[in-house]
């Protein structure tokens, strides 16, 4: 289930929708994502302070590549049940940006196909990041470490 | 061709889409680069330089060697940064 | 924040408890694992039908487990907070049985320090699953995929 | 010496825990358990084969080389199954 909307989400509502009057499923992984009020570029102290998050995206090849991203998932791990919610639009520090729900009869599978969709979806949806911060707007940019995480599932492709 | 903006792209441009046709030389995503790069200042400012952007036609990301046809919507953005 | 009940829980109260007011958290992960209607000896269809499964536990001992765990994962990854809540008593298919919620940061440490308190919670903690079946009763017996999974985390103690 | 029996051990003894004193000779874990063997036909079948029990001391899982003290709260049970 696959959801791309400007108001906030509920995950123990989306938690308990995949798993309600099921006896099957024995494991649910959720994966909350939050915009910090740090910026994204580091840790460090000079980093300045986030006063909110806008996200753009493409409508319609959002939907596309998220369904993607979902089936890809299904085909490799043997989910009873999946939801990716990603908001858009301007968000402050403390509010949730992305929820992934992943539901199985086992815990790995339901761990490995939470984190795969995170990664994945950093890379392969077209969602753009623009922070306000207090020493002015920026567009975030893609880290190596983001295409690392995509590309470490490469290798284990049952599809 | 319907052409689609997204982020500093989009600002740069000042538009988020518009349908304009390339001349008929123009073959290629990448010929559609730079021939943008040369309709104004802030399309020189977005395609200055096309190793950091994307592009997508009609939703799919494509190499620049990519033929373009008169019909597609084509999309230029940098990386994605959702999630 | 460890708890052992016999009643059940809400998984989206324990992620808002450790999020609510906060600005410096970029990721949540909570993994709730379920009673599943299926015998956990296997999947093919051979293997009976659970009618009710009853946790034991050694009271004392069990929260001293639960609070060294959680520990351990603070030492091995920057957590911004964390939730264990074991159930006990007699429950039924579909019942929750255990939740844990990790917050942080950045995601891969989310990730990471909700697996590892579920390997370890699995072969640390001094619970005891007796499962009810329409062939009988048995006591769960312990796997070596879940010894292996434990043993994982050892090469890479912080501590 | 307090001792508790979890799981199919307190089924097999028939009690949840139950203080007992053993011989002076009976120094370790080990030792403790060959002794409840012969202390009836439930001890029996809990303790005929040891090495499927676990055992803690003062709730610290200890091999069965381990001394005893008569102040002692020791458990057995098997392998943990929570989660």
């Amino acid at each position: 289930m696959i959801r791309i909307q400007q108001e906030t989400f509920d995950p123990g509502a989306e938690i308990k929708a995949l798993t309600q009057d099921r006896t099957e499923i024995g494991a649910v992984v959720s994966f909350t994502g939050l915009v910090r009020g740090a910026s994204s570029g580091g840790d460090d102290a000079s980093h300045p302070t986030i006063t909110a998050m806008t996200l753009e995206h493409y409508p319609g090849m959002t939907e596309a590549a998220l369904a993607d991203i979902e089936a890809e998932a299904h085909a490799r791990w043997p989910l009873t049940g999946s939801v990716i919610i990603h908001r858009i639009g301007r968000l402050l520090p403390g509010e949730p940006i992305v929820l992934v729900v992943t539901a199985s009869a086992h815990r790995r599978a339901a761990f490995e196909a939470a984190e795969f969709l995170m990664d994945w979806l950093k890379t392969k949806a077209p969602f753009w990041k623009r922070e306000e911060t207090d020493a002015g707007a920026r567009w975030v940019e893609a880290t190596e470490a983001d295409e690392a995480a995509t590309a470490r599932w490469a290798q284990s492709s049952a599809g | 061709m319907k052409l689609l903006y997204f982020s500093w792209v989009r600002e740069r441009v000042g538009l988020a889409e518009e349908t304009k046709l390339p001349p008929a030389d123009v073959k290629t995503v990448g010929a559609l680069m730079a021939w943008l790069a040369e309709q104004g200042e802030g399309y020189a400012a977005a395609f200055a330089d096309p190793a950091l952007l994307k592009v997508a036609i009609n939703q799919k990301i494509v190499p620049p060697t990519t033929p373009i046809a008169d019909e597609d919507e084509v999309a230029f953005f940098p990386p994605f940064t959702g999630g």
